[in-house]
């Protein structure tokens, strides 16, 4: 096993005569919080597409743990061992929240599309949800339907969909958009509970969370990763405050 | 097969295509604008055949060819307004077993006004004359009529939808209403106009294919499910996808019939003459099976090949 | 130009908004500050007709309380909500397209909205949906702008935007102000919303706490730390 | 919080909440009951028919209340299934096996069940509208090829069968209706205890996601394709044990059930009874079975009937009958019944006079129209009324409009009241 | 008390267009019986039950007449139902040997019904499609003009049938026939015909011999109107609803044969009488039908044999019973299949003048120009019936 987790060699992407991702390098060392930054439009979603075989790209490599998986479609790559969230909520709006995240532990325990025993009689399922639910703070929401929860709920419920597929690496885009600060705070404290242990790439414009969660961070810029350091070390790049943070300071009027 | 038959092949699967246009032209415009696949739209047409049955006995055949097409318009709309709104919030599933009802409800009216049997709508006398001759048989100028109707609809249809912002307000309407009435577009308005031009479409299909098919009412569930073929085929919501599905269909049926083989032939030709015994009966069965007879069942197959590897259809650019 | 007073909504059975009355004058900024769930984008919808409301909002000499949404978007408001309701299956520019009024062009033309943000005339033929989450913001402003609004309401335009971006939205808006478009601004970043407004309006459980520039909000302290969460 | 309200704004007919055996019960009584009470041999091949439509309905809902996926050719395995078991019986009566023919309908859904593999493998690339047509399509394409192999379903007037050649089994003969409403009673309990143990298991699980949200359904590891596959093919394994059963009952099976008008009658059934309670298919199975072969006898306008029943279902009841059941009963347990009551049957009487006065318009016309030949004279709903009179007209009409006008004042005001009870969500605009 | 008879048809959908006429036929026969005493002095009561068309359905519904208390069930359109409901009642009348029925075949005319499917309770009162084939190959002996015929017949097991009979009967009654096409199309599903006349028209034929009926006759034969073909037809279903609007609007004059078991334009005054007093009373032709007045003036005689309405008596003395059909042609039942025999008529359609009778409102009518004699249609009996 390499000691990569994810490691994305020269990676092209186009819609058409448009490259939206031109030549991506970047390294997620195992066991890292990651941050991915970048100007609006810059690929951060599509990176995050072709990775978890959304999209296909047009050339260019992606390994998980040395294994090629571009290409591959998204079930493929989850068996991989890499699960990831969306930037709009992307959850099963008429199911109940338990039932969100049963459908999330079946395939990790092996359950996959059986039919040989009811769900209420799965030990393990019960127990790996009764655990998810606690962690995500949505015990009392269990038989709530899950478009009757709150936004910051369904971002919860977002986040423990990406996680409960027992992936060791996880990709999230934008995990707090549209949250108040404190309920940035919270979603911050949850998404390092969950994550501990685990591989974690990023994408967030709240520049105090990324300083706060990212071990590193790359910073995409018009397709092509142009830095990748530190927070102390992107914080001090020129071309970096040039290209998304503007003026020096412009993070605290965030 | 001869030059005759071969041109007069042609010219059929042309004109046949044209008919089938007509009607589908209707529902392409409601299904591509509205995503309500409308399983009532050949009832409409079934409706404009009737209604210019009985007014051309009072008006003559062309006011009837305008005036029908007007009524069945505003009876679109009508339902439009006081049924498919209603249903509109149960999402697209609603929408289409509401008109699957409204079939019903419509054919059976049809019955319950003018009786089961076929009526008695001919050709009008001022298109009842040869248009050319070729080969010494003289084609019907109502054919000829048919195609420049055919043709002035989807130029028309065409220019709507280029040429004016309704496409745009009906498309973006179907996911984000709100947004669109917030834009300044009187949205329901024109919902509902849409749906009214739709039927009328399919009042025009009736009027001018009344003399031609038989005006009766089975004449709406014959012609129903093939329609649906050419608005998938064509590709979901492209009126030219239909034009050219329509044609391709009309080329199929036609040409179907023309080609005289059959599966004995085929295997006639590689030395093998008689039916295998060894599965029964079934090898017999298949042995006699003609292309004619198998032209009403390829449109389904090319259906269900292109849904499978071309979902988009022929000219549907987004899958 | 703009005149609330004593609007209630609800939404279905819950009441939101209790009696609000508020003030924008012509080419003028007015920020709309609150915590999460105060009821800022209520208001806005209740303007618009999106939902059920009673009271009175006079704008440009008339009652807008029960007309259509459309006809109220005719009166000359614009509206830019919070959530990216671009039209995802129609191109950037048939969404343009959309926002334009039926006598075609007014203040802003199609070419001096892709001079604003020309990403979008790159993106021109793309599908909305495909746009990233800032694009699509964009978009959503400039979709409102072309269709040449007295007043423009905009809710949130600056989340999900990178740093760099934040900044510019704020420059735009202050380009649109002076073209005497008036501008009802709905803002959690504070420091923006301070920047460019000439008033300000602090909402607290859907009524109005605080009204006054936005020197005198810095000062005070209390309503800050009681209405807003810094 | 998105603004398009009405896409998301679904129906949304919650779980069933009496307790989970109770309705089981009640069923098992119900299936013991009903031929002692309606004793005949019409009323109990008519049971059977409306057992066989139940079963097929039932397993309809797999798909589009399950999967929520549209298919326009379900009645293709139904008819499948039923040839699969007519040949069986056929080939073994002639092979002269014993055969207890109560377990023919394994053979059927096995049958079916196979094919429906194939056929979900073919159709179940996507959801929505493109497997609705091409489940329109592959339909189209078996009942075509029906022409083409008679020897196979036996041209237009299909296969018959005696159901007696397999002997007896289980000591009944199967002369009698009687003998095969036990089969089909005992099938129906069957089929209906195993999908609802499907929707217990993990597969039926997924079938929901699928439904809900089918591309998020990949990114946890599974293929929404498989998942369709398997719910397509089970939902015709269902469908062929009640076409094998069809055939066992009718002794005759033919391409009628594997056409167009078969797989309508189902999709009918499922919605009007309601897709999101699980017994909602079988009180649609039942009613419009009913309908079909007693109403034909009462008017010859029960086409009619059907379709406006269907559209009124479809425009005021999304969740179907069993929705309304549903929401009822939780009204009452809820206590909320008691002051919505006299409102309730102020509208629920004009509504009464409402459809006596669209009934008497129908009938009326079709004795002025279609039927002019029987005579104008007509009784209707126990009235004496002339189809050219004016008077039987304008009482039909005043009926028919004074009703329904006179309910829309009670409708809005019995949704205030329900606001004030707290009962209603959405806002009235 | 009335003795029940049981009419199961489809009384809704396309085809209950036919049904509905067959009932005003009965009816009609029905009123004249119960006027005259009816049977042994007890009274015909119809009863109608809808089969929708579909052979299971008309299982439903025999069970639905026999609780009714019918004796006689009778079913007239399409072969399909009528062969499910002899299956019915064959199985029915074993397993209940104390409440018998019988089976009236009223219209269909599939020859399996009197031939391998026939039964001891099942009686057809119309002749079959070899007898009708018979009828046409001996009239084709009679114009040596036609040589080059083109076959037109649906999908199904009716117009195979039909098409299997003309090429083997009308084949060997007239050896110099050239068969310039043998197409088969599918059954009600064909909306433009055009293709086919263009082939017709292509092969040179001097006529067509099909089967067809209902809306594929009536568009086949437009579409020939309208591309001008100059084909005779031959056809054994013209006189039915709807064919003859087809053919006065198509402008068909003298083209179109129907080759039938009669039709107004038989030179008989009983049959004129009957047809004007049916067509005022009910708007009308009687002919395309006869095989319900054929039932019921059997029926009459039989039950006066017989002494008594229960079915087996009445069985027997059906069985062999000889009448007059409305064309006032004489009849009879053959005991050995229960196929009814009698004469059979070709006639063209033409326009008409003065009082004669015109059909559909179109100033058209039947013009007779051959009576074939019962003899010449009579076919061996290929039935191997069980007898009690
Ligand atoms: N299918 C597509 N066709 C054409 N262009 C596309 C398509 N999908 C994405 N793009 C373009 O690719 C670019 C990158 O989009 P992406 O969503 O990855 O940006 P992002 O970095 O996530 O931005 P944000 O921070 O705003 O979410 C955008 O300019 C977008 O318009
Ligand atoms: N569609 C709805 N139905 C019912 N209640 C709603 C709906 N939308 C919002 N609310 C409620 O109305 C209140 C005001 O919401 P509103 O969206 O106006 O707040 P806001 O001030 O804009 O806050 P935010 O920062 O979250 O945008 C909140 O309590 C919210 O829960
Ligand atoms: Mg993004
Ligand atoms: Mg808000």
């Amino acid at each position: 096993m390499s000691a990569n987790a994810i490691e994305i060699r020269d990676l092209r992407k186009s819609f058409g005569p448009v490259d939206i991702i031109r030549g991506v390098n970047l390294e997620l060392r195992a066991g890292e919080r990651h941050a991915l930054i970048g100007p609006n439009g810059a690929g951060k979603s599509t990176l995050f597409h072709l990775i978890s075989g959304r999209l296909r790209p047009t050339s260019g490599k992606i390994l998980l743990h040395g294994q090629e998986i571009q290409g591959k479609p998204p079930a493929r790559i989850v068996h991989a061992g890499l699960s990831r969230s969306f930037q709009i909520t992307n959850i099963f709006p008429e199911m109940t929240v338990l039932e969100n995240l049963r459908c999330a532990v079946l395939w990790k325990l092996g359950h996959r599309y059986s039919v040989l025993r009811p769900l209420g009689r799965l030990r393990d399922v019960e127990a790996e949800c009764t655990r998810l639910l606690e962690e995500l703070r949505l015990t009392h929401r269990r038989t709530s339907r899950a478009d009757s929860l709150s936004y910051p709920e369904q971002r919860a419920l977002e986040l423990g969909l990406a996680v409960a597929s027992g992936a060791d690496t996880l990709l999230l885009d934008e995990p707090m958009a549209g949250m108040s600060h404190s309920e940035t705070a919270a979603a911050l404290e949850l998404i390092m509970a969950v994550t501990e242990g685990r591989s974690l790439l990023m994408v967030e414009h709240d520049m105090g969370v990324i300083f706060e969660m990212a071990d590193r961070i790359s910073v995409l810029v018009y397709g092509e990763v142009i830095a990748t350091g530190t927070p102390e070390e992107i914080r001090a790049n020129p071309a970096v405050q040039e290209a998304y943070l503007g003026t020096p300071n412009a993070e605290e009027a965030a | 097969m001869g030059l005759d038959v071969l041109s007069f092949s042609i010219l059929n699967s042309v004109l046949y295509g044209m008919l089938l246009f007509l009607l589908a032209s209707g529902l392409t415009l409601i299904f591509s604008m509205m995503g309500v696949l409308n399983f009532a739209h050949a009832s409409f047409f079934m409706v404009g055949a009737y209604l210019g049955y009985e007014l051309s006995k009072d008006i003559g055949f062309f006011p009837a060819l305008v005036l029908a097409p007007l009524i069945v318009g505003v009876l679109g709309a009508l339902v439009e307004r006081y049924g498919l709104r209603r249903v509109h919030r149960f999402g697209h599933l609603g929408e289409l077993l509401f008109t699957f009802g409204l079939a019903f409800v419509i054919e059976e009216a049809v019955q319950m006004i003018w009786g089961r049997s076929s009526q008695n709508f001919g050709v009008p006398a001022a298109l009842d004359f040869t248009a050319f001759e070729l080969f010494g048989t003289g084609y019907p100028a109502f054919r000829v009529f048919m195609l420049v109707v055919a043709v002035a609809v989807f130029a028309g249809l065409w220019l709507l939808l280029t040429k004016t912002r309704v496409g745009l307000i009906v498309k973006a309407s179907l996911t984000h209403p709100e947004m669109v009435s917030m834009l300044g577009h009187n949205v329901p308005m024109v919902f509902m106009a849409v749906f009214g031009v739709g039927s009328a479409l399919a009042g025009i299909a009736g009027v001018i294919a009344g003399p031609v098919l038989v005006t009766q009412p089975s004449m709406a569930a014959s012609l129903g499910p093939i329609l649906f073929v050419i608005v998938v085929v064509g590709g979901l919501g492209s009126l030219s996808g239909a034009f050219i599905a329509s044609l391709i269909i009309g080329f199929i049926q036609t040409f179907a019939v023309a080609i005289d083989l059959s599966v004995r032939d085929v295997f006639g030709w590689l030395g093998v003459s008689e039916a295998p015994t060894f599965l029964g009966p079934v090898f017999t069965d298949a042995w006699g099976v003609s292309v004619a007879q198998l032209g009403p069942v390829i449109p389904y197959l090319l259906l269900v090949v292109m849904l499978i590897f071309r979902p988009a259809g022929l000219v549907g650019k987004r899958g | 130009m703009l005149g609330i007073r004593d609007l209630e909504a609800w939404y279905g059975k819950s009441h939101i908004l209790h009696g609000v009355t508020l003030d924008v004058r012509r080419g003028e900024i007015v920020s709309l500050l609150g915590r999460n769930g105060a009821g800022r984008s209520t208001l806005l919808k209740a303007v618009m007709g999106a939902i059920r409301t009673t009271g009175r909002v006079d704008f440009a000499g008339t009652d807008l309380v029960g007309r259509k949404p459309h006809q109220i978007a005719h009166a000359g408001i614009g509206y830019v909500p919070e959530s990216r309701d671009v039209f995802p299956e129609l191109t950037v520019r048939e969404n343009l397209i959309l926002g334009l009024k039926p006598g075609g062009e007014g203040r802003w033309s199609l070419e001096e909205i892709y001079d604003l943000f020309p990403v979008l005339r790159t993106r021109a033929d793309t599908r909305a949906g495909a746009l990233s989450g800032g694009e699509q913001q964009m978009l959503t402003i400039c979709r409102t702008l072309i269709g040449d609004p007295e007043l423009i309401m905009v809710d949130e335009p600056t989340e999900g935007l990178a740093p760099k971006m934040v900044a510019a939205i704020g420059t735009l808006l202050e380009r649109i102000a002076a073209r005497g478009v008036s501008i009802l601004l709905v803002e959690q970043k504070l420091v923006i919303a301070l920047d460019i407004s000439h008033r300000v309006y602090v909402m607290g459980h859907g009524e109005i706490v605080f009204e006054g520039t936005p020197a005198a909000l810095m000062q005070s302290a209390e309503v800050r730390a009681e209405w807003l969460e810094v | 919080m998105t603004m398009n309200a009405i896409e998301t704004a679904r129906s949304r007919p919650g779980q069933t909440l009496l307790p989970a055996t109770l309705p089981w019960a009640a069923v098992i009584a119900v299936l013991f009951i009903l031929p002692l009470a309606f004793p005949g041999t019409a009323m109990v091949s008519t049971l059977n028919y409306l057992g066989t439509m139940a079963i097929f309905a039932l397993s309809y809902n797999v798909l589009l209340g399950q999967t929520g996926l549209l298919s326009l050719g379900h009645a293709t395995f139904f008819g499948l299934g039923g040839f699969i078991a007519t040949h069986a019986l056929l080939g073994m009566a002639e092979a002269g096996w014993a055969f207890p023919l109560p377990l023919l309908p394994l053979i059927g859904g096995l049958g079916a069940f196979v094919l429906g593999i194939f056929g979900g493998w073919l159709a179940s690339g996507k959801g929505g509208m493109p497997f609705a047509m091409i489940t329109l399509g592959l339909s189209e394409l078996v009942y075509a090829a029906a022409a083409i192999f008679p020897s196979i379903y036996g041209s237009e007037e299909g296969v018959s069968m005696d159901r007696m050649e397999l002997g007896s089994s289980f000591g009944m003969d199967y002369g009698s209706a009687t003998d095969i409403y036990v089969i089909v009673a005992v099938w129906f309990v069957i089929c209906a205890a195993g999908l609802k143990y499907f929707t217990t298991t993990p597969l039926g699980l997924l079938a929901n996601a699928v439904r809900d949200n089918a591309e998020r359904v990949e990114f946890l590891g599974f293929s929404a394709r498989r998942v369709r596959m398997w719910t397509y093919a089970i939902a015709a394994g269902v469908a062929g044990i009640a076409g094998s059963l069809a055939a066992i009952n009718f002794e005759i099976i033919t391409v009628i059930e594997l056409g167009a008008a078969t797989s309508t009658l189902v999709l009918l059934m499922t919605y009007i009874g309601g897709t999101r309670v699980f017994f909602g298919p079988v009180l649609g199975a039942v009613v419009i079975g009913l309908m079909k072969v007693w109403l034909s006898d009462l008017t010859p306008a029960w086409m009619l009937y059907f379709g406006l029943l269907f559209i009124f279902v479809v425009m005021v009841a999304p969740g179907g009958l069993a929705g309304i059941l549903v929401g009822a009963g939780a009204m009452i347990r809820a206590g909320r019944l008691g002051p919505q009551l006299p409102l309730l049957a102020a509208i629920g009487g004009l509504g009464l006079l409402s459809l006596a006065g669209v009934i008497m318009l129908i009938e009326l016309g079709y004795r002025a129209g279609l039927d002019a030949a029987l005579g104008s004279q007509i009784r209707i709903l126990g009235l004496p009324m002339d189809a050219h009179g004016l008077n039987s007209w304008g009482l039909a009409a005043l009926l028919a409009l004074g009703g329904a006008l006179s309910i829309r004042p009670l409708l809005s005001r019995l949704e205030t009241l329900q606001h004030r009870l707290g009962l209603k969500g959405g806002d009235p605009a | 008390e009335t003795f029940k008879f049981a009419m199961i048809d489809p009384f809704s959908g396309p085809a209950a267009m036919v049904t509905e006429r067959i009932e005003k036929v009965l009816r009609y026969g029905v009123d004249e019986v119960n006027a005259e005493g009816g049977l042994n002095g007890e009274k015909i009561e119809i009863l109608t039950f809808d089969n929708k068309m579909s052979p299971q359905e008309t299982a439903i519904q025999a069970q639905k007449a026999i609780d009714a208390g019918a004796t006689i069930l009778q079913t007239s359109v399409s072969s399909s139902n009528t062969f499910a409901l002899v299956d019915f009642v064959r199985k029915h009348n074993r397993r209940n040997p104390d409440h018998k029925v019988i089976v009236f075949d009223g219209a269909s005319h599939d020859p399996a019904i009197t031939g391998e499917k026939c039964s001891y309770y099942s009686f057809s009162w119309v002749l079959n499609a070899h007898a009708k084939t018979a009828g046409l190959a001996a009239y084709l002996k009679s114009r040596p003009d036609i040589t080059k015929v083109f076959l037109l017949n649906a999908e199904g097991s009716s117009g195979q049938t039909s098409r299997q009979a003309f090429l083997d009967m009308v084949g060997k009654a007239r050896p110099d026939i050239e068969w310039v096409g043998d197409d088969t199309h599918p059954l009600q599903k064909i909306t433009d015909f055009a293709p086919y006349i263009a082939k017709i028209r292509a092969s040179g034929a001097q006529a067509v011999i099909t089967s067809d009926w209902g809306a594929d006759l009536s568009l086949v034969l437009k579409a020939a109107g309208e591309g001008g073909l100059k084909a005779e037809w031959f056809t054994f279903f013209s006189t039915g609803p709807g064919a003859p609007t087809a053919i006065a609007q198509a402008g068909l004059d003298g083209l179109v044969y129907s080759v039938f078991d009669g039709d107004p334009g038989l030179p008989d005054a009983g049959l004129q009488a009957h047809e004007v007093a049916f067509r005022a009373a009910t708007g009308i032709s009687a002919s395309p039908f006869p095989g319900d007045s054929s039932a019921l003036r059997a029926l009459v005689a039989a039950a006066q044999k017989a002494g008594s309405l229960e079915v087996d008596p009445l069985v027997a003395a059906l069985e062999g019973s000889e009448f007059r059909t409305i064309y006032g042609a004489p009849a009879t039942l053959r005991p050995e299949d229960h196929q009814l025999l009698t004469q059979m008529s070709v006639s063209k359609f033409a326009p008409v003048t003065g009082a004669a009778l015109d059909e559909e409102g179109t100033g058209w009518g039947w013009h007779n120009v051959a009576v074939i004699p019962a003899s010449e249609v009579t076919l061996p009996s290929t039935c191997k019936m069980k007898r009690p």
